[in-house]
């Protein structure tokens, strides 16, 4: 099953490798940031999808707090852009 | 019963990997802001999701925190997108046009109300 | 995650830099979670990608948006 | 093919930390300074973390999983020496920022070349 | 010119680096203390993750000085930004900044208590998983984080905040007296209760007691932090 | 268990996490405790110092845990010695300071934390057997003299600190590169413990790891081209920290420059020791060469200051026992006397906000007790014969004679010339010069007198009657010369291993 993994694993990073783009290219901060929460999604999904690869049940907790606090960062940025902080 | 979790597992997981790539191929490609935030957020959300489903079913015993997961995923990720494009907006960054604003109103009786306050 | 820590140095919008070392976070993250670390995975995640960028956003927020020559 | 990855892994860490390092030197914000230190910091955390690995190990820890049985873990210090490098460096970044913020106060900018009451 | 020197220099350093470390093989094993560590966490100790074993109790004095780092970091950023808090007792000054949206709002009042209890979750079971003090302090502050960006309304009470502050670090402090009273060493810090066995949440002696007091402490100081940043404008007196 | 070298760290830390709630029970409670506490380290310092000899240092577990796998606190004759030194004045310092800021409580109650967090970081730096935790202590020492340097409001602090932080993260970051090459070399992070691999390590990475120490711990201990923070924070922090700077946090940079050097790297057969005692001559001569220009009266003190650590970076670079004899006399001197001379111009300057030596004119007659105690201690930092700074640097010429370096001998008398004159500049100043009209002057308080007195004492009582230390300092020598016994009391297991 290693070929579905890698083939997986592909896709996910050239996903990612399309949002980098974007977050390089993006002319203002909100496009920026929608490639930054996007990154984070994928990373996500991509810790628990390692953590099944190297089967290890504990590494879960490290995604289950990504999956928190990733959005709180951009949370700040859009209310920063909304002249909230 | 355990082949057919695993084989709905690969079933899903390939799904996410598609719906995640496809978020990042819109965000890449769209034209303008609010069509990359939609294309980000709807597709990425439910790539991750049923990835992350998908390893829950392939892994029966981690389903219960895989569920936490997703529904955490569930509730965070159309939020920040929403209070991105607040902030988007207030920031001016007007839509392409032929679009119909109907937001504009809603923020004005808002800022009134706000002031009544 | 060079390219984002280049991208940070170079850029004159310090709202941009910010964004950039939330990535470099992000990245230095995924990567410590590869190298079997998830201990520091976790404090990366926690300090580097939230608590590092408010600070940094309250800091332009309180001081001036753009780099001038 | 294991040459390669040595240099590659090292000489990235250490790329970030000359990153930083330039920022530090040349820049002329303050606030790009101050992310210089912390890209500096970061690049120096990836390192330690890059030479406590080992080849086919894993985590350090000894859930149910993997107890009593002999595997291979990666060297723990390393990554308890970053955790305590990554809490102080953020103790640092909060405090350089509270300075620039003071700093702006003051003379109302954020460029080194003017702020030049003491000689730098 | 100037930057040309320094990118030489810079060059320099990194060449001496890169061939100081070329030398080291990239994922071998080498001999040294941690091998020693990783064979008696589980035995003497009876705590599951090795580096929690290490953060707490072989390098605990390390981690008495990184909260106090931080403790002092806190400090120095309330000298630095001459916050007077007396001046403000009563009056709860209110942020001028718009209002976040009603979403965001409600989705605060129900992540908190989530966040909360991550937290809690991350520092009580720091000796079994990945996380500990620090990381579930991180994720404490970073909750009232949330409610203080979506909140403009919302105020951390310092009074609560100073006496967790002070009573967790007391009980580090204290955690560690006791230690050279009751421990076997009459060692600093040293484990005096009993370590149970590996893998049970109430194993590792005093381990996690301290990680708890870190997790209490670190969180205080963090939201103390973030508090006097985001208030910076209201409360700061210019000069 | 009273009298543990585990206290030094734990009390002050204890104290600072307290002093908040103690400042709701009742406000003078946060002035006195601090006091209480140091006085009480310093009464524990002195009983300590009675107990350790060269044979038998005060070896401190924690956690239970045995040295090279554990955090271990190391009570020798020398870093003993400093420790105490560091308590003692700390107390003395307190003192001066009680009344600081008695209007602005929260204030106060900042400065008083801030000041025991510095004190426990510097002696945490001498006393640690592990080099990471050296870091972190160094982290604390300075995080608490960045704030400790931007305290006031109306000068320019924050520039100053801003300064101080940017060489500071670079202090750090090449510590810890040097604690990371070692680290994967060696395995271990204790002190002795590498020392006693050091051989394994090949030479180049040696040398790398030694010049990122010695340049990150030279910024501490204010080596020339790196001590661009030290005049400004001097100038800027409060006086009574200026002091503290000098006596403190000076001490904890040298003690850890010379603890690596000495005992970690045995690179005393190629050239370490000749760069300890090159670089100590060029920043001694450079800075005293600065000093003599500087219009700034704490100016001038910061870059004395300097070149009095240059000269203790000769002394110890000489590698001789009589070399480390001097070095720990001057080191004692200059806390002693630095100290005073800070503490007495912090009055001097009270009013001018400039701080320039042309407004010191007629101070001798305004202020006669703060002007007489400047003088002493000029007169003994120059290294006049009735003081203590005449025998330290009597000392350090007979090193350098019987080791056969005439250079640095007519160099350290040049300098001294030098010093002499600058300082007779501002004690011309003070007494021969009538007084401008209207000069505000602020009469020092009782603990501040008291404080000046018993320093000034000090000096006076080891000047005429040096023996009361330099069985001390004799001990304190033996001690550092000896790096195997080092090793062995610490390690003994593993060392006996090796030896087999």
């Amino acid at each position: 099953m290693n070929v579905f993994f890698i083939i997986i694993m592909g896709i996910i990073m050239l996903a990612g490798v399309f949002a980098v783009i974007r977050f390089i290219k993006g002319p203002t901060t909100a496009d920026r940031v929608v490639a930054l929460d996007n990154l984070s999604t994928i990373v996500v999904a991509t810790l628990i999808f390692m953590g099944f690869v190297f089967q290890r049940f504990i590494y879960i907790d490290v995604s289950l707090i990504y999956a928190v606090l990733g959005f709180i960062g951009v949370l700040t940025i859009a209310r920063y852009l909304e002249g909230g902080i | 019963m355990e082949t057919v979790l695993l084989y709905l597992g690969y079933f899903f997981v390939s799904l996410g990997a598609v719906f995640l790539f496809l978020g990042a191929f819109g965000i890449f490609r769209m034209p303008d802001f609010y069509t990359r935030l939609q294309a980000g957020t709807k597709s990425s959300t439910l790539g991750a999701m049923s990835l992350i489903l998908g390893v829950g079913l392939m892994q029966p015993e981690w389903f219960f925190k895989t569920l936490i997961i997703i529904i955490f995923i569930a509730i965070s990720n159309p939020i920040s997108s929403h209070a991105l494009a607040r902030g988007a907006y207030k920031t001016h960054q007007k839509p392409l046009t032929d679009t119909i604003d109907a937001y504009e109103e809603v923020v004005k009786e808002d800022e009134t109300k706000n002031e009544e306050e | 995650m060079i390219g984002a820590a280049i991208y940070a140095i170079i850029t004159k919008d310090l709202i941009f830099a910010t964004i950039g070392t939330s990535l470099i976070s992000l990245a230095l993250s995924v990567i410590f979670y590869l190298l079997h670390a998830p201990d520091v995975a976790l404090t990366e995640a926690a300090i580097g990608v939230a608590l590092s960028t408010i600070v940094f956003v309250i800091a332009v927020r309180n001081t001036k948006r753009y780099e001038e020559d | 093919m294991n040459q390669i990855l040595t240099y590659s892994v090292y000489g990235s860490a250490i790329l970030v930390m000359l990153i930083g390092i330039y920022a530090v030197l040349t820049k002329k914000n303050l606030i790009k300074i101050v992310i210089g230190l912390s890209i500096m910091d970061s690049g120096f955390n990836l390192l330690l973390v890059a030479l406590g690995y080992i080849k086919g190990g894993t985590a350090p820890i000894f859930s149910p999983a993997v107890a009593g049985k002999d595997v291979l873990m990666v060297d723990p210090v390393p990554q308890a020496l970053v955790l305590t490098a990554i809490v102080i460096g953020f103790g640092v970044t909060a405090v350089a920022l509270s300075l620039v913020i003071r700093l702006y106060r003051k003379h109302n900018t954020i460029k080194i070349d003017e702020i030049k009451t003491l000689k730098w | 010119m100037k930057k040309l020197v320094i990118i030489s220099l810079l060059l320099v350093l990194g060449y001496s680096l890169m061939n100081t470390f070329s030398d080291i093989e990239f994922g071998k094993k080498r001999e040294g203390i941690s091998s020693y560590f990783l064979e008696h966490s589980p035995d003497d100790l009876q705590v599951a993750n090795t580096v929690t074993a290490i953060v707490v109790s072989f390098r605990g004095f390390d981690t008495l000085g990184e909260v106090t780092v931080l403790f002092l970091a806190a400090t120095a950023m309330g000298t630095i930004l001459f916050r007077r808090r007396s001046k403000h007792t009563g009056l709860n000054p209110q942020r001028k900044s718009p209002q976040a949206s009603r979403i965001v709002q409600a989705a605060g009042k129900l992540l908190f208590p989530a966040i909360m209890i991550l937290g809690a979750y991350v520092f009580i079971h720091g000796h079994l998983t990945p996380g500990g003090g620090f990381q579930g302090g991180a994720i404490i502050a970073t909750g009232f984080l949330l409610l203080l960006i979506s909140y403009r309304q919302f105020k951390v009470e310092h009074k609560y905040v100073t006496w967790i502050e002070s009573l967790a670090g007391l009980s580090f402090v204290t955690i560690g007296l006791l230690g050279m009273i009751l421990g076997p060493h009459n060692s600093f810090l040293e484990n005096f209760l009993n370590v149970g066995s590996l893998n049970d949440l109430l194993s590792g002696g005093v381990i996690a007691l301290v990680y708890i007091a870190v997790g209490f402490k670190v969180g205080a100081e963090l939201t103390g932090i973030l508090d006097t940043l985001i208030n910076i404008r209201e409360t700061g007196d210019i000069d | 268990m009273v009298a543990n070298p585990i206290l030094y760290i734990a009390l002050p830390l204890f104290t600072a996490f307290l002093v908040p709630l103690l400042a709701k029970l009742w406000k003078p409670l946060v002035r006195i405790v601090p006091g209480l506490v140091l006085a009480y380290l310093a009464i524990m310092s002195v009983v300590l110092m009675q107990q350790v000899s060269p044979e038998k240092p005060i070896i401190a577990m924690i956690a239970g845990w045995k040295a090279p796998w554990g955090i271990n606190l190391v009570f020798t004759s020398f870093s003993g010695f400093i420790a105490s030194l560091i308590s003692i004045l700390a107390f003395f310092i307190w003192l001066y300071s009680f009344g600081f800021k008695k209007v602005e409580f929260d204030d106060a109650q900042k400065y008083f934390i801030l000041f025991m967090l510095l004190t426990a970081g510097s002696i945490g730096v001498v006393l640690t057997g592990d080099i990471f935790n050296m870091f972190v202590f160094i982290e604390i020492t300075s995080l608490s003299a960045y704030a400790l340097t931007a305290f006031y409001k109306g000068r320019d602090g924050a520039e100053a600190a801003f300064k101080f932080l940017l060489i500071g993260s670079f202090s750090s970051i090449m510590l810890l590169l040097g604690i990371a090459i070692l680290y994967t070399y060696t395995g271990t992070l204790n002190m002795a413990h590498l020392a006693l691999l050091m051989p394994q390590v090949p030479m180049h990475a040696k040398i790398t790891s030694f010049l990122l120490f010695f340049v990150a711990l030279g910024i501490e201990a204010e080596m020339f081209p790196l001590n661009g923070w030290a005049p400004d924070a001097y100038s800027q922090a409060p006086g009574p920290i200026a002091a503290s700077f000098a006596g403190i946090l000076a001490k904890a940079g040298i003690y850890a420059l010379i603890r690596v050097s000495y005992t970690i790297f045995d690179l005393g057969d190629h050239g370490g020791f000749e760069l300890l005692l090159v670089m100590g001559l060029i920043t001694m001569v450079v800075s005293e060469l600065v000093a003599m220009r500087q219009e700034n009266l704490r100016r001038m003190l910061a870059y004395s200051s300097m070149g009095q650590m240059g000269l203790i970076m000769i002394a110890f670079g000489l590698g001789t026992k009589e070399g480390i004899y001097a070095g720990l006399f001057i080191m004692f001197n200059h806390a002693v006397i630095k100290s005073l001379l800070f503490l007495a111009s912090a009055y001097l300057v009270y009013y001018t906000s400039r701080k320039k030596i042309s407004d010191l004119d007629g101070f001798g007659k305004l202020l006669p007790l703060t002007s007489l105690l400047f003088g002493l201690g000029a007169f003994a930092i120059v290294g006049l014969p009735p003081f203590s700074g005449f025998w330290s640097k009597l000392s350090l010429l007979i090193a350098t004679a019987n080791s056969h370096m005439e250079f640095v001998l007519a160099t350290v008398l040049a300098v001294s010339v030098i010093e002499i004159i600058y300082y007779f500049r501002v004690l011309g100043r003070l007494y021969f010069r009538k007084a401008h009209k209207e000069i505000k002057v602020r009469k020092p308080t009782w603990n501040s007198v008291v404080t000046m007195i018993v320093l000034a004492l000090v000096i006076i009582a080891v000047g005429v009657h040096p023996d009361f230390i330099t069985g001390l300092l004799h001990n304190a020598a033996t001690d550092l010369a000896d790096k195997a016994d080092y090793i062995q009391k610490i390690i003994p297991d593993l060392f006996s291993q090796t030896l087999n």
